[in-house]
């Protein structure tokens, strides 16, 4: 048993260090990991069936028409000690509404106005129905913040949390203690240790070691390890989809689209599985989606658009002449999980006949180049992400880019699905605009990884996570 | 001294070399080692140059051969001041200037063969003519055969090394030869060979020699004529065995009073 | 034996690996006697020196017998040779801009053999110390002794030297080459000074050099070296006066001196033809046979003893036709 | 001496501006900005160039650079543009790492390096002293990164004695900090330990072989007195020369040890700004690196000044 | 005065001759088996190493088909291994031919031309000296991207400033000799005498700096591409391995031992015939440092 466990605490252990945590500018999951719903917490919380309960919000009143939110904020504290008003739910709401982070900012794409109803009452307007803009304030975008302490939000966010951040330590550590202000149940764990250990091995040396408690999220790379080393029977793994990304290939839709469809049949999804996945951490699909998502459908040859199928992509390039074709791949240098597939990918390409070169470069350029580059400066690269398929969206052909697919038909379906009124219609939509994607040959997924976790035996009460990627503290305990 | 003009002629001369700063706010000074020096040597004489270490014989060779600019004086090569002088002149004085250094191990290149290193001189001041009958003759007159060409410096003894350096001086037909010291880096036994070779040369070929020495007796044993130095002036000039038998000067008297000589030791009054 | 030997040397022989830098040496030098080791560069005499004391490079080996006060020193260790380093047997060597520590002050490296070697406190080797400055005619002794070497004049350092040397009445003193590093000029005062200062302490002294006029001054015997061995050895007026091996009469001819320089500049020098041969490619039998005037085949084949003339050579020099030194 | 002081003072300030200048010079050509990066995948052009602006990367050059290097004078490190936080800050809580792993690193090495390198310099013509010159052969040839790699798994995995990486705070568990460094000095003291050997010996060898060495032992010192009392403060001089240069390349080798061993030290924070451009705070904290590298070396040549009376008598 | 400059070259000991011969021989062996394996790397090579073969992943030293085995994509190693021979060649001996060459330039310059040349160059050359060469690298690659290009750029702004102090002194003390001023004498320029007389006296030196140099850049280059900055796919080096090798399959993997002992097998055999050059070439030099 972790020597911890009796002096009420634990230590885990991150494998990136966000750098920043202001969560309004940043959307690295490096930080939504650890301050969401441990530290600030958003006005609602969706849980795993598909019901809502109280965050920041006690009660909240939507219209028939959705068009009017109205929420009662709660008589909490925030963890410094001022009380949360609804002044303050105003500035956080209009903060996200502001944000450069396309996704929080798109949950108000319908939003007309947010106003004081009264000293607990707040009150949204929607032009149209959005399940963005709901499904949005229960994630980061509606994360609650004190106006008078934004200053240090980079530093030190203050929020309504079971736990207050007491220091973070950039590329070291974050060090979290329970919130006496608290308005639900004081957590079982008092002090809660987040080690940011970038070597993925130094992390599991430390875990088998005793050092720390949990790795509650590992990262793709290490999942062969961990099974070689046992550690899957010494600590109790558990496996959710919801901290899970896909990873998929990504084609300039500038290219010609048979090219791309003979691009898209040279990925062996299962090669990527195996090298990568350890066969068990993750599926192979051709849909856009994580498992948790009610569209998604794993790998199959008779429902995939562009199975694996490197003969006929050999015959497709020698039919068309596309070994004249020069294609750049982008590659990310200091990204492993990143720069990986690549691996895979460029030598099956080549040997497809495709004529293609290999740029590694770093984040920053990748950003610059790949993330801003308009009309896309790449043929292909690889991403992983998250499966929120809202983020392609894109009417016109001129703001191609990276990280638009511009096309009327998918961004219409996407917005239809926004407008609908019922769950049904909105997974019926959703579900459309999937199909829309995956015809298309542009985003490729290949393969769904799941959250992985490992835990000491004894730290028990892990939930999967509920506003968006963030790993909840308090359920646990020894 | 000759009614004959010198070929090779120093006319006040002044050096000075500044000192290191040693005070932030004091101007470095300077120190003068050659001061109103005036030297010169004729056709066919061999001139003697002794004194202290210090004294500023290596620098005086250093003026005479037009390596060192002085501060104030003048340098004559046959009557014509050389730092006035128009290229084709210029070209004349290097060509008829040579000179002999201290150490004949380090003053032949390492790498190079002795025949190439004699033909530098000529390349490098384009003389014409056949450069090979040219080398079978200098190589006579310093007494070595043609198989030296083919070697290497390290290949000869000090002695050897030294003849084939006056040989490479001795290339582009000099008049007047400036030596530095150069047999106190030999051993006893083969300095005589050297010695010998300079005063034939001077005999046979009618060179001016400029010979500079610390050890009396063997200025005495080389030259016609010769100077002491001290403290960056000439203090006494006048045939050697004169010089040394009957010194006047109170720095020369101290340089023979030196002198240690068998002779001496043996009758017991040598300290 | 009537007077003892300050140090008495019995077929030397140093080498490293096969090669052998002395090749059979026998001399000894009486107490309070003073001898000459003379040769040509190379011929060995710093090797014999440091043979005696003790002080070879690493890797190289002495053999033979080096006799002084009543033990072999050859078979001492460090530590108790070390114990007679500059006390019994001291040196004096020949570059003086190098031989002296130069980061600690001079008067403190003379007190430090005086503190070290005659039990005295610090304070009193200092003074002590100073004491033999003054002896060595340095000026102003008390703040040239706060001095680091590289502010006193080479004349002045080598005194020092002399100083450090000297400072424990040493039975012998070894001195290579003293004076070939200084200026003509200071050569002979710091002779002066070794010669008077010897005498004084009652010291032995062996002289290394390669110029024959310093022996002829400081000398009672004098050994000429060839090539790692002796060729002629006994008093210094029989061998300069009537040389019998062909070398010493060669290196006494190449001499130029005041005396054999014809005032009309028409003499011409002895010189011995050749060059001293280098270690690893030493001539069969007589080590001098190439460059000697004498040479017949006995000397290419072999290697002569010295003999009751002093000299070890086949044909020694006639002694009716005296070097020209001599007359 | 005054002259020499005034003179290597003179050239540090010199050597520190055209440090400066080419640091800077250097950074800002990276491609990339510090906007994109925090701004991530999702944001806008028009975004960034805001949010650059804000941040004032859109002005002239010269401006930026003076605006920097004036702060720097008046010891004002600059801010994080991610954090906002004051880069003294974030340094300062770097060093208490980075500076005990550096000496300590330096310590063993010399702790290592002086005597072996010294013992087989005596030796060098016995097999002991060939053996430790080989060695010492060996551990330059060693990557540091890979003995850290080695000794985690030795240490760390197999025996399970030590922590394989990570880093536990001074205040939080002084004890759990010092094991955490334990094995990055190791593997930085050997490494370095091994190339300064070969200095130390053959600084040693040169002095033992200096005339004044042989003048001692003439005067009655053993082999190792002469060593101890003439030899090392000899040798002392070409060894802190050797030690000077050698703090740039100690600082390489905590980048990539700090990397192997998890240490949030400040190679690592620098890592970390210069893929996010962080632009000031790696200006700031490579500067101020540099000036320590420089500053070490003043003080070794001031220290010669002391040590070596020719130096502090003459100039 | 002293006749020691004309004593022979004192002959060397047999044993220690032996001893530096087989240092020499060693090195010699070494770096040519090194320089063969990359050489061989461009006409043969047992697999693809870029092409993954997923079903053969990760097998043992000694499988059939691969030497060494294979790594986490089922590439294998030994082939890797060559390539990597032949990046470390490129990087290692670019970096130092290119300090050498600017090294060589500003050391002659520096030497030969005066008191200002001289304070400008080695000022310049100290200021360099004291950036630490692995943050430059490190910003070097953020500023014009990392890869073999960038990082044989890195390492000879890396070597350039130490190996110009090398060549500096070197030829400072070929200036002084005697056969310098014989050919002032004789009136040949400045530059004639740095090519014709300086250059081949440093020769010596230069080369063995190349090859100490040379091993310092594989070292650094391991180093850089450990950290990921160096080399990227397609190219292969034995330090990226490295880093691969810890990032795929953890450092309990014997992956991490074949490049490491390359590096050191290589880095070893260089040192050594840099040593052992030095012997051979520049006897004055090795006297003071080896
Ligand atoms: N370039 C220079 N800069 C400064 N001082 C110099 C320079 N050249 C010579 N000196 C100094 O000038 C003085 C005279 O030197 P010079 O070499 O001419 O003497 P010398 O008589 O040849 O002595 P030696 O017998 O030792 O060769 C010496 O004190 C020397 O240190
Ligand atoms: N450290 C050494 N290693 C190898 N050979 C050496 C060493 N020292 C001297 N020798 C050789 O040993 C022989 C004798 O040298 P030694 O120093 O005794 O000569 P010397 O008579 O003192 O000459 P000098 O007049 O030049 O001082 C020489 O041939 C020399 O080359
Ligand atoms: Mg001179
Ligand atoms: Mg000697
Ligand atoms: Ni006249």
């Amino acid at each position: 048993a972790s020597p911890r466990a009796d002096e009420g605490k634990m230590i885990l252990v991150a494998r990136q260090d966000p750098g920043t945590l202001d969560y309004t500018k940043s959307n690295l999951t490096a930080l939504r990991l650890w301050i969401p719903a441990n530290v600030v917490e958003p006005l609602v919380y969706f849980n795993k069936d598909g019901s809502v309960s109280p965050g920041v919000a006690e009660a909240w009143e939507i219209s028939e028409d959705r068009l009017v939110y109205t929420f009662t904020i709660r008589e909490a504290k925030f963890s410094d000690g001022a009380p949360v008003t609804v002044e303050d739910v105003i500035y956080s709401l209009n903060t996200m509404k502001a944000s450069p982070v396309s996704q929080n900012a798109a949950a108000y794409q319908a939003v007309t106005s947010i106003e004081k109803v009264d000293d607990r009452t707040v009150r949204v307007t929607l032009d149209r129905p959005s399940q963005n803009f709901w499904r949005g304030m229960g994630g980061t975008a509606g994360l609650i913040q004190p106006e008078a302490a934004a200053g240090g939000i980079a530093t030190n966010p203050i929020g309504t949390g079971p736990y207050k951040l007491v220091n973070y330590t950039s590329n070291s550590s974050f060090e979290f203690t329970a919130n006496e202000n608290y308005w639900g149940e004081a957590p079982a764990i008092k002090d809660v240790t987040v080690r940011i250990v970038t070597d993925g091995t130094a992390g599991l040396n430390a875990l088998e070691a005793g050092e720390v408690d949990a790795l509650p999220v590992i990262t793709i790379d290490l999942w062969e390890q961990l099974m070689a080393r046992g550690l899957d029977k010494s600590f109790s793994m558990v496996t959710y989809p919801q901290i899970g990304e896909p990873t998929y290939a990504v084609f300039n839709q500038k290219l010609d689209p048979e090219l791309r469809q003979a691009l898209a049949m040279t990925l062996d999804r299962q090669a990527y599985n195996d090298a990568f996945g350890a066969s068990w951490g993750a599926e192979n699909t051709c849909t856009f989606a994580l498992p948790n998502q009610a569209w998604y459908a794993p790998e199959n040859p008779e429902t995939c658009p562009y199975p694996y199928d490197i003969e006929k992509a050999m015959a497709l390039v020698a039919e068309k002449g596309y070994a004249s074709t020069p294609l750049v791949y982008a590659s990310l240098s200091d990204v492993p999980d990143l720069s990986l597939p690549a691996d895979i990918m460029v030598p099956t390409m080549q040997a497809a006949g495709f004529n293609m070169t290999r740029n590694a470069i770093d984040l920053a350029r990748y950003s610059q180049l790949i993330f801003q580059g308009r009309p896309p400066q790449f043929d292909v690269t690889v991403m992983s992400g998250d499966a929120d398929p809202t983020q392609w969206a894109c009417a016109e052909a001129s703001a191609a880019g990276w990280s638009t697919y511009c096309s009327a038909e998918y961004t219409q379906a996407l917005a239809d699905a926004d407008k609908a009124l019922s769950d049904e219609d909105y997974l019926a939509l959703m579900e459309k605009s999937a199909d829309i994607l995956r015809k298309d040959a542009v985003i490729v997924p290949i393969i769904a990884k799941k959250g992985v976790g490992l835990f000491d035996p004894d730290l028990k009460g892990f939930v999967e996570p509920r506003v968006s990627v963030a790993i909840e503290l308090a359920p646990l305990h020894w | 001294m000759s009614p004959v003009p010198p070929v090779l002629a120093m006319e006040q001369v002044t050096q000075a070399y500044s000192h290191p700063r040693t005070a932030l706010f004091r101007a470095p000074g300077t120190f003068t080692v050659l001061d109103c020096i005036d030297f010169h040597v004729h056709a066919g004489e061999a001139v003697g140059l002794v004194g202290e270490s210090g004294a500023g014989k290596t620098t005086l060779t250093r003026i005479l051969t037009g390596m060192e600019k002085p501060q104030s004086g003048r340098v004559l090569f046959e009557g014509a001041d050389i730092w006035q002088a128009g290229p084709a002149e210029r070209a004349r004085f290097r060509r008829s200037v040579q000179m002999v250094l201290q150490n004949p191990r380090s003053s032949l290149d390492p790498r190079m063969k002795i025949g190439t290193a004699l033909l530098e001189p000529m390349r490098s001041l384009r003389i014409d003519g056949n450069h090979l009958d040219r080398l079978t003759e200098v190589l006579g007159q310093v007494g070595l055969d043609t198989s030296a060409l083919e070697r290497f410096p390290h290949e000869f003894s000090g002695g050897q090394l030294q003849r084939i350096a006056i040989a490479r001086a001795l290339m582009p037909n000099p008049r007047v030869l400036v030596a530095d010291e150069p047999v106190s880096a030999l051993d006893v036994s083969i300095q005589a060979q050297v010695l010998n070779l300079l005063k034939d040369l001077v005999r046979d070929l009618g060179l001016s020699l400029v010979f500079i020495a610390h050890d009396l007796s063997v200025v005495a044993y080389t030259t016609h004529r010769a100077s002491v130095i001290a403290g960056g002036r000439i203090v006494e000039t006048g045939p050697p065995v004169e010089l040394f038998t009957r010194p006047k000067a109170p720095q020369t008297q101290n340089l023979v009073s030196a002198v240690l000589t068998v002779n001496s030791g043996l009758s017991g009054n040598a300290l | 034996m009537s007077v003892p030997n300050a140090i008495e040397v019995v077929d030397l022989v140093v080498g490293v690996d096969e090669l052998s830098a002395v090749r059979g040496v026998s001399f000894a030098v009486p107490a309070r006697g003073r001898m000459g080791l003379v040769g040509e560069s190379g011929s060995g005499k710093s090797m014999t020196a440091m043979a005696l004391m003790g002080l070879l490079p690493p890797g190289w080996q002495a053999r033979g017998r080096v006799l002084h006060d009543g033990v072999d020193l050859l078979t001492l260790s460090d530590k108790a040779l070390s114990s007679r380093r500059g006390r019994t047997i001291s040196m004096v060597f020949q570059d003086p801009m190098s031989s002296l520590n130069p980061v600690r002050r001079v008067g403190d490296q003379i007190a430090d053999v005086i503190h070290r070697h005659m039990g005295v406190t610090r304070r009193a080797a200092h003074a002590q110390a100073i004491d033999l400055m003054t002896q060595m005619n340095l000026p102003r002794p008390e703040q040239l002794a706060r001095a680091f070497p590289h502010q006193i004049s080479g004349g002045q350092k080598q005194r020092i030297m002399i100083a450090m040397a000297l400072a424990c009445y040493p039975q012998l003193i070894i001195a290579d080459e003293p004076t070939t590093a200084l200026d003509v000029t200071v050569q002979k005062q710091v002779l002066r000074l070794l010669n008077a200062a010897t005498r004084e302490r009652n010291s032995a002294l062996l002289m290394i050099t390669h110029d024959l006029p310093v022996i002829a001054a400081m000398c009672d015997t004098v050994a000429v070296m060839y090539a790692g061995r002796i060729v002629e050895h006994g008093p210094v007026q029989k061998v300069f006066r009537t040389p019998r091996h062909h070398y010493t009469r060669g290196l006494l001819d190449s001499q130029p001196t005041m005396d054999n320089i014809a005032l009309d500049g028409s003499s011409r020098l002895h010189s011995i033809p050749g060059m001293v041969p280098p270690l690893h490619a030493l001539p069969s039998g007589c080590a001098f046979h190439p460059r000697c005037p004498a040479a017949t085949d006995r000397c290419r084949t072999s290697m002569p003893e010295i003999d009751a003339t002093g000299a070890a050579c086949w044909h020694p020099v006639p002694v009716a036709a005296p070097a020209e030194a001599a007359s | 001496m005054p002259v020499y002081i005034a003179r290597k003072l003179a050239f540090f300030l010199l050597a520190v501006f055209a440090a400066s200048v080419l640091i800077f010079l250097l950074i800002r050509g990276a491609g990339g900005n510090v906007a994109a990066v925090i701004l991530g995948k999702d944001a806008t052009a028009e975004a960034i160039n805001a949010l650059s602006r804000q941040y004032g990367l859109d002005r002239p050059l010269p401006v930026q650079y003076f605006d920097w290097i004036g702060n720097l004078f008046r010891g004002d490190l600059g801010r994080s543009f991610r954090t906002n936080e004051p880069v003294t800050d974030l340094v300062v809580s770097r060093l208490s790492i980075s500076i005990p792993l550096c000496l300590s690193g330096l310590v063993l090495g010399l702790l290592i390096a002086i005597p072996a390198g010294t013992y087989s310099a005596l030796n060098s013509d016995k097999p002991v002293g060939a053996l430790i010159a080989l060695l010492s052969q060996v551990g330059i040839a060693v990557p540091v990164f890979w003995a850290g790699i080695l000794l985690s798994l030795l240490f760390g995995v197999r025996l399970g004695w030590l922590p394989t990486g990570g880093w536990t705070n001074w205040d939080s568990n002084f004890w759990g900090a010092v094991r955490s460094l334990v094995l990055p000095v190791i593997s930085l003291g050997l490494i370095l330990g091994a190339s300064l050997t070969r200095y130390v010996r053959s600084a040693v060898l040169d002095v033992m072989n200096q005339d004044y060495v042989r003048t001692a032992r003439a005067t009655g010192m053993t082999r190792m007195q002469a060593l101890l009392r003439v030899g090392l403060r000899n040798a002392a001089l070409p060894i802190a020369t050797v030690v000077g240069l050698q703090i740039a390349e100690l600082i390489g080798g905590t980048v990539i040890i700090e990397t192997v061993f998890s240490l949030p030290g400040l190679s690592r924070m620098i890592l970390a700004n210069v893929a996010a451009r962080e632009v000031i705070v790696v200006q700031s904290t490579v500067m101020l690196i540099i000036v320590f590298v420089m500053l070490v070396n003043l003080i070794v040549d001031l220290l010669y000044g002391v040590l070596d009376p020719r130096v502090r008598l003459t100039r | 005065m002293s006749a020691a400059a004309t004593t022979p070259v004192p002959a060397r000991p047999k044993k220690r001759r032996g001893r530096r011969n087989l240092t020499l021989t060693i090195g010699l062996v070494v770096t040519i088996a090194f320089i063969a394996m990359a050489a061989v790397s461009f006409f043969y090579l047992p697999h693809n190493p870029n092409v993954p073969r997923i079903p053969d992943r990760l097998l043992p030293a000694g499988s059939p088909r691969y030497l060494l085995g294979t790594d986490a994509l089922g590439r294998d190693i030994f082939s890797q291994l060559m390539v990597g021979a032949r990046t470390s060649l490129m990087v290692g001996a670019g970096g130092a031919l290119i300090a050498l060459v600017i090294g060589t330039i500003a050391g002659l310059s520096a030497a030969a031309f005066g008191r200002i040349a001289d304070e400008t160059i080695s000022r310049s050359a100290d200021i360099m000296l004291s950036i630490p060469g692995m943050v430059t690298a490190l910003v070097l690659a953020a500023t014009i991207g990392s890869g073999t290009l960038t990082t044989i750029l890195a390492l000879s702004a890396f070597f350039t400033p130490s190996f110009t102090r090398v060549i500096r002194s070197a030829a400072l003390s070929v200036l002084q000799e005697d056969f310098i001023t014989a050919a002032r004498l004789y009136a040949r320029p400045t530059w004639f005498i740095l090519l014709r007389h300086v250059l081949p006296n440093v020769a010596g030196v230069m080369i063995v700096q190349f090859t100490l140099y040379f091993a310092a850049g594989i070292l650094t280059e391991a180093g850089l591409s450990y950290l990921g900055v160096g080399v990227t796919r397609p190219s292969i080096s034995w330090g990226m391995m490295l880093n691969e090798a810890q990032q795929q399959v953890g450092i309990s993997s014997p992956l991490a031992m074949w490049p490491g002992l390359s590096i050191v097998i290589v880095v070893l055999g260089l040192n050594l015939l840099g040593d052992g050059l030095r012997d051979v070439l520049d006897p004055k030099l090795a006297r003071r440092t080896s």
